[in-house]
């Protein structure tokens, strides 16, 4: 897994390669967390999992930890670029109707 | 080698190894490289996937949660079905019936859908658990597509 | 995070499994997943890769030549190195002086590299074999890069 | 390994993807046989490796083992595209030296 982190504004976008699962999930746990500890200000969370070829339980929960995080700032959260073979999952948990889906990092940006 | 008579084995690998969550990716990706003897489509290899992720990273977390013990994977061709057995003998789980449902963990960070995964991406799946020695589980998943259509990786194009 | 003493193993993994054909690729995707864990370079995976192709076929073509038998592999991460263990319970080798041999081999049909290419792409490899008993091979292999070069795959750009 | 076939007057192009060994080895050598035993004419052999990701000492087996038979009848025949990843055993082995390398599928038909 290999995480970059983007300021925008009062948005942070995470961009994730690589596979989401139980050894991977603590770090990225941990990054964002150290972002938004960092940051007060920030309010929007955008995961744009374009290069994510793997994700199970393990990093589903960690998303769905963050999404309680921002939640509790009175934050919003968008999931974008989630290709054909991680949908999947999304779809089973239910997360995909708690945290929206975007086509574009610039489509959740400027949404509210 | 245990025999098994009437679902014969045609084929089968063991992997032994730490309770490590390094491991669980090592784990996923042997699995998918022995399930390509079968004609799963690309879709069925990532649920293998993820099902064998779900299956070792409980033994890892709950199985064993405060020391390091040996899981067992062991996957089985029987009559062109893939069978995965998945073993820790660590904590066992005491209330199979709560385990099984839905959203429910033990771990208050996690999201309880380890088993409903595995039960979704396999044909079948089985759990044994006894308190104290340790816990089993049993999967099985079929190739839906016939095997024609997808044996590309041992057929030639003979184009001539 | 493991403490390294003298040679203790850090993780292991083991696999065991029947010497046919078609587990020759299982065994190297399921050793370069493994490998992963160290900071090798992509070339140096397949480098591993092809000397765990070599050291398998070679128990499923010479240590069991005419039946199926149980190969086991085991892969330690020993002081930040890989340490390779590919053993067969089969026919062995009566004569490792001439088997060592580049471009020998008890088949007229292939080529004779196998133990070569180990030799090649691993940093140490080691040969025993007992003659109706089977044949071990042991091979090591380093990261020639250093570690703070490779773990882009723990490590975050965090950029803000 | 998944193999295509082409004749292109006396030249036999086989285009390989996947891996080359000691499971594919066979079937590599059987089919490539078969063909040179339906066109007599066949006088060179071009392997396309482009899309080849592993090859050990099973599969520069069965190559060498086209090689000796082409040359039996006066043959030749190139290796086309090479690709790094497998570059190495190919050097290591010699097998560069006996059967040269092209550029092209283009450049191998054109050779002598
Ligand atoms: N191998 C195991 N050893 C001990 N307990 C287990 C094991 N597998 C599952 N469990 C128990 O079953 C519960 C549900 O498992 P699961 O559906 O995978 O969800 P999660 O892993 O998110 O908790 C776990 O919280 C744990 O209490
Ligand atoms: N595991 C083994 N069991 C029995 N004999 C072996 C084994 N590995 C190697 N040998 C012997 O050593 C010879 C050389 O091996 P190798 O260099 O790998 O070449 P090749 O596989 O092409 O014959 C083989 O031909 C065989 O006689």
């Amino acid at each position: 897994m290999k995480l970059q982190l983007e300021k925008i504004g009062r948005t942070l976008v995470a961009r994730i390669s690589g596979e989401l699962d139980l050894e991977s999930a603590p770090l990225f746990r941990e990054k964002i967390d150290e972002a938004l500890l960092e940051y007060e200000m920030i309010n929007r969370l955008v995961l744009n999992l374009a290069e994510v070829d793997f994700v199970d339980s393990s990093g589903l929960g960690v998303i769905l930890g963050r999404y309680k995080k921002i939640r509790s700032r009175m934050g919003s959260m968008f999931l974008v670029n989630v290709n054909p073979s991680v949908a999947k999952v999304f779809e089973l948990s239910g997360l995909f109707k708690i945290i929206p889906a975007k086509d574009s990092e610039q489509e959740a940006i400027q949404s509210s | 080698m245990p025999e098994q008579s009437a679902t014969r084995s045609d084929n089968f690998v063991q992997l032994t190894f730490l309770s490590k969550p390094e491991n669980v990716a090592f784990a996923r990706v042997a699995i998918a490289a022995f399930a390509a003897q079968l004609p799963f489509t690309l879709e069925e290899i990532d649920e293998i996937k993820v099902a064998t992720s779900e299956a070792v990273s409980n033994c890892v977390i709950h199985g064993y949660p405060d020391s390091l013990g040996i899981v067992t994977l062991r996957a089985d061709l029987v009559d062109g079905s893939l069978r995965l057995e998945v073993k820790d003998e660590g904590v066992g789980i005491a209330d199979l019936a709560a385990a099984k449902e839905a959203t429910f963990s033990t771990d208050p960070e996690r999201m309880g859908l380890g088993l409903v995964f595995m039960e979704s991406f396999m044909d079948e799946m089985h759990i044994e658990s006894a308190p104290g020695r340790g816990t089993t589980v049993v999967m099985t998943k079929r190739p839906t597509s016939s095997a024609q259509e997808n044996v590309n990786d041992r057929q030639s194009d003979h184009e001539l």
